[in-house]
């Protein structure tokens, strides 16, 4: 279960690097998937408490290649291989936590998380409510999202939304590379159990990284592109398709502001309101079904937030109500696309 | 991965104190916890009957000795994973009747300050990791203590309760793969009273050896008469003592009955009289007192001390429930994060 | 994990019935358990292929007694007790729809169901797809829902809604006695997977059913009390506090509409929003957590197919974002209340 | 509920045909649905490099005697369930080459009208229940069919494939216990091709003896040399003669070994180059292909009309997925409900 091309890319990578963390400071010229590799490198060497722990982020690499080189340096112990057992292994980083540990868990994607979802609402988001404030659950979990790489029904959910229906946990989408580099050290930090969403389309991202550049605090939205007759609402792996959207839609005269939510759990309802109220339209984009996704919300709370700033009725883009199917044609029709985005804004302007 | 020997030994044999002072000491403690346990929750059927109580409430009654015996082995470093039937847990460990009672009301002073209610009693200091409610569910987060400490280099063991139903699920068996592979300090204990629910070990298991089944993941793995707390107690310390010294998981499967519904006002239809009569006779909270007396290690007075002594306590602790404050409706919001907690305590600083 | 006080009732009900079909025909008055327990009855007679299948549906009567006396009718193989294995037994309702059978699979409680929420998400609702038509599942699966009963965090959500994320599934949401004893049929004669979430405050409520009552196709929803200043929008365990907040408010003199969704995938858009276009207001009462919630996409919904009727911005109530507590009134200022809803409706019409 | 005995077979006998006319008809036949699953793959490296192929692609070269041995015990009435590496399984199954390349191409032609992939080959008609993507996710689907069998007195088997990694899901320790509690006529087959992935089995599982551990639920259990389809052929047949005599389900192991990465690009790190060339030397193919030389039961020119049949088979699939209709867009949202499917069909019939 390895995306086609990651890995033939991710030796590329690494290829002729000595150390690639002081290569990548040197360059600056970085991807998504190396900017995520030094938060973890820089993690776990900050701090003796931090392990990652998974299917395959040891002898394998990671299976998108994310975890590649960091069993040699830190060890079988700290780059901790476990057998497929997802329940089992994100209660153990559950129980870790609590033990004074700060385990990053990852879930190959976000598709076999619900295997471990009784444990993820019932234990980590919960225990420190049942226990009256007692039990905090200092625990990272990341795992890939997404659809678009043709791998049909079972391995294209993008579930991220229903993360961010529940209490106690923090939800991430990092779409950018500064934030795959930047999101891991404050989740780290944060003493109760963060989520964090990868989409499977992002990894091969490459562009520059300022080393210099001081990341957004973990809870604010992002405004990619500032605009002013639409609000275009997105996150993760839809960022880049909607801001292709704004780009081809500036050049037919519409100035559409980009909004990057960031985090899914809790939203920045400020940034996002103000933007609706500078733009009095917005279009959400989320490459969840329609029915029941994060998009419903944003919508949802425009209405409420920002009812009378609104010149017409709040647009989503989102994936078709089906299983995402094998066929590229097919799956690309389900996905939300750059012309679906364009068609919806030239709705909502029109 | 070396395979583990598994070995069995049903009916571990009992601890008779070869020093009758000792005896005469420890003896009456396991009693005197046991009876607590016991008189604690016949307290709570009259409390629930009354309304005080509400929500689900699991007894143990029956089944004392299993939790006294296997926390005698335990220290207060050692840590605890618990189920929904917990009250025994929990009071065995050291929390307070009143803290316990005053959870099962809903109260401020509670041991989870009201939130959990008798499925979800918890007490940091005492590292009692809880009540849990799902089937099956404690167990991945005990394996999780557990590799915390294997980590560590700390000699710690996490003890993990759960019953004979919960060995079908999923969750035990990938945590016994996992705490196996990983060898890691940790107890499992399996609570076999023979009922989930309604449904009959038989009728759910199709290997009803559950020791036999645990030892498959190459762990060791004992079949112990949970009726008698000397026998729970050797048991359990040997397998604390073989896993400290870094034999890994240990796996109890301790043979127990409980004397009461499933629940409040489950009808108990499953299960005949006559059966739950026959496990009365083996009660492990009078059979315990009849064996120490039968060795001069509780004279009546002192039996007499013990009831009167837990009758207070509970009767305390009941009072205690009653006039505690309920916990405020204005701080619903708090423990959701850990920060929701801080801000409500910055706001309170400021007011 | 038995009801507190549902036991000792059920003994009641049935004490004296020699034969409860019968006797209920006869008397009209039921309640929503029998009621339950009529349809399972009516669907095991009229069709070998039915079973029901589930943790202690057999010998212990279902964990909320829907299935009392079942077992003596239909005999172990068809009321067929499960071991704990909510995964094994809906898998096993999956391949047994597969191979011809017509399961009715019981998860006691929509708590357990995350443990069985791969199977349902990725075999039942995707099957079909995924075959490119081939394999359809005719399959029903029954749980309980809901918070009410001081049974905290772990045993109290209401998740239907992530449910009703799921294409390929539907779900239904019975909230009358009516709807408890008439939605089972068409379910079973659906071909595809049919999600029915049974409240748990529901099962002791008693009222008369008509014999000769038509019941409502099965993706339509139902006025449930007409009005003409407000629609309340709503399902499930909200319906009874919904009704009762629409008396208090006429006795003020707002006369709102009550709109019980009762399916909660597919959902009936043309009821909602002709509601809406005749009120002008709604407001949406959902027992989920706001964010995420069904509400969210009820609210965007009309939003979108309604926008120019508003006259004021949508409202939901909805739980507190907290897992549920136990002591009682926690819980209570933590689910939605009758005077929520009144509140909200007023600030609607203010 | 009485414990099955269970019985080990490693390295089953092997099948030599006391007839030698049977044995030429019948080998040959088995090499050629072996060549073909070996010759339609490396077909598949081809198209994914030339990107006519996308998505996750796994290759089942090296276990070729599994799918074919396993299926010469089963008829047309009994069913398969299978996994993502599955391009074995339902090549063996009857599923034509070009109904499989099809539907890699996407295309409306494909066994699952291209929206399953290589991942999700589906055969309603041969009841080859697909590909399942999520490990262990098909074991309680197996399970469900066999009970839909047993309720109905039907004597046909399901056969249910999954790897070495599997038996460390949860999924499967209830699907085994259901399984064996309701005695249900199900095969369950266990590739072991000693990695998940990138881990290996010593690293994943305590109990490295698969067919030990799968015995331990009271159902019989056999590992068997998967590299040899005489073996295998042998086992299955066992095992499938004494479900459909009641004996409930059974647990086959197979030792095999796949010789390519997991999955198309996986760069195969976590392995010895040196582990990879031993199991060559048992390439079910080619040791298959000799023994049959040796017993003369394969005349050169058989072979040759093997080889090309297979690969004339091969390429006619390639050129009719080349020129297949791919599905419509127009169709994206068929097949999410019947109704749906049903609500498009009268479209079109109106259209
Ligand atoms: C995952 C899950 N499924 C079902 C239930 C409902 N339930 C609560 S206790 C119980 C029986 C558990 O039996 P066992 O593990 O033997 O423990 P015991 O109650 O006998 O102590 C059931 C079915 C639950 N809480 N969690
Ligand atoms: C539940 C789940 N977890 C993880 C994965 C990713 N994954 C796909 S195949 C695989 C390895 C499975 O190994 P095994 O069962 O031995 O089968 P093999 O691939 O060796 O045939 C993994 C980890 C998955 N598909 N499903
Ligand atoms: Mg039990
Ligand atoms: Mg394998």
């Amino acid at each position: 279960m390895t995306a086609a091309n990651v890995h033939e890319r991710t030796a590329k990578e690494t290829r002729g690097k000595t150390e690639p963390g002081e290569a990548s400071a040197a360059e600056h010229k970085t991807t998504y998937r190396e900017a995520l590799r030094e938060a973890l490198r820089d993690a776990l060497r900050g701090d003796e408490r931090v392990f990652l722990m998974g299917e395959d982020v040891g002898a394998y690499g990671g299976c998108f290649g994310v975890s590649l080189g960091l069993l040699e340096e830190f060890g079988p112990e700290r780059i901790r291989d476990t057998p497929l057992s997802e329940s089992a292994f994100v209660g153990a980083g559950i129980g870790a936590a609590l033990a004074g540990m700060r385990p990053i868990v990852e879930i190959m994607t976000v598709n076999f998380s619900l295997l471990a979802l009784d444990q993820i609402l019932n234990n980590a988001a919960t225990l420190l409510h049942m226990s009256g404030g007692q039990l905090a659950v200092p625990l990272v979990i990341r795992m890939t999202t997404g659809a678009g790489r043709q791998l049909a029904a079972q391995h294209s959910h993008s579930l991220e939304g229903w993360y961010a229906h529940i209490p106690g946990l923090r939800v991430l989408a990092p779409a950018t590379i500064e934030d795959a580099r930047h999101m891991l050290a404050p989740a780290l930090a944060d003493p109760d159990p963060v989520l964090i969403f990868e989409h499977g389309t992002l990894y091969n991202a490459s562009g520059e990284l300022d080393p210099a550049a001081r990341p957004l605090p973990l809870d604010r939205a992002a405004i990619r592109r500032p605009g002013t007759d639409v609000s275009l609402i997105t996150y993760g792996g839809c960022l880049p398709k909607t801001l292709a959207a704004a780009d081809e839609l500036a050049a037919v005269g519409v100035s559409a502001e980009v909004v990057d939510l960031r985090s899914l759990r809790p939203l920045d309802d400020t940034t996002i309101t103000e933007s609706v109220f500078r733009t009095h339209r917005a279009v959400v984009v989320d490459e969840a079904w329609r029915t029941g996704s994060l998009a419903a919300e944003i919508s949802a709370r425009i209405g409420e937030q920002a009812f009378y700033a609104l010149d017409a009725r709040v647009r989503r883009v989102c994936s078709a109500e089906v299983p995402i199917p094998y066929a590229r044609q097919l799956e690309a029709a389900a996905l939300p696309q750059i012309a679906d985005i364009v068609k919806a804004v030239r709705e909502a302007v029109g | 991965m070396t395979t583990k020997r598994a070995t069995r030994a049903a009916g571990a044999s009992r601890q008779r104190a070869a020093n009758p002072k000792e005896r005469a000491e420890h003896g009456p403690k396991l009693l005197e916890s046991m009876l607590r346990i016991r008189r604690f929750e016949e307290r709570c059927v009259e409390l629930y009957s009354a309304a005080r109580i509400r929500g689900f409430v699991h007894l143990y009654i029956g089944e004392e000795a299993v939790a006294v015996g296997v926390n005698e082995a335990l220290t207060q470093d050692d840590a605890i994973v618990s189920t929904y039937r917990e009250h025994g847990h929990a009071l065995a460990r050291g929390l307070t009747a009143e803290a316990v009672m005053a959870e099962m009301f809903g109260k401020a002073t509670g041991c989870s300050h009201g939130r959990g209610g008798s499925m979800h009693l918890f007490d940091a200091d005492r590292r009692f990791y809880g009540g849990n409610a799902i089937v099956g569910g404690g167990l991945p987060l005990a394996a999780g203590l557990a590799l915390a400490d294997r980590m560590n280099d700390r000699s710690r063991v996490t003890c993990c309760f759960f019953g004979d139903g919960a060995v079908a699920e999923g969750e035990f068996h990938e945590t016994a793969n996992l705490a196996a592979l990983w060898e890691l300090p940790l107890l499992l204990v399996c609570e076999n009273n023979r009922y989930a629910m309604g449904t009959a070990l038989d009728r759910a298991q199709a290997q009803t050896d559950l020791a036999l089944r645990a030892s498959s993941y190459g762990m060791v793995a004992w079949a112990v008469d949970g009726m008698d707390v000397d026998a729970v107690e050797t048991a359990a310390r040997r397998a604390t003592e073989a896993i400290r010294a870094g034999g890994g998981p240990h796996f109890l499967e301790l043979r127990t009955y409980r004397f009461r519904a499933h629940s409040m006002y489950d009808p108990d239809r499953y299960r005949d009289k006559s059966e739950i009569e026959r496990w009365k006779k083996q009660d492990p909270v009078v059979t315990f007192a009849d064996r120490l007396r039968r060795e001069h290690a509780l004279p009546t007075v002192r039996l007499h001390a013990i009831e009167t002594r837990v009758s207070t306590e509970i009767e305390r602790a009941v009072e205690a429930a009653e006039l505690a404050a309920p916990e405020p409706v204005e701080d619903l919001l708090l423990h959701v994060t850990s920060e929701a907690g801080k801000e409500r305590e910055k706001e309170e600083a400021r007011s």
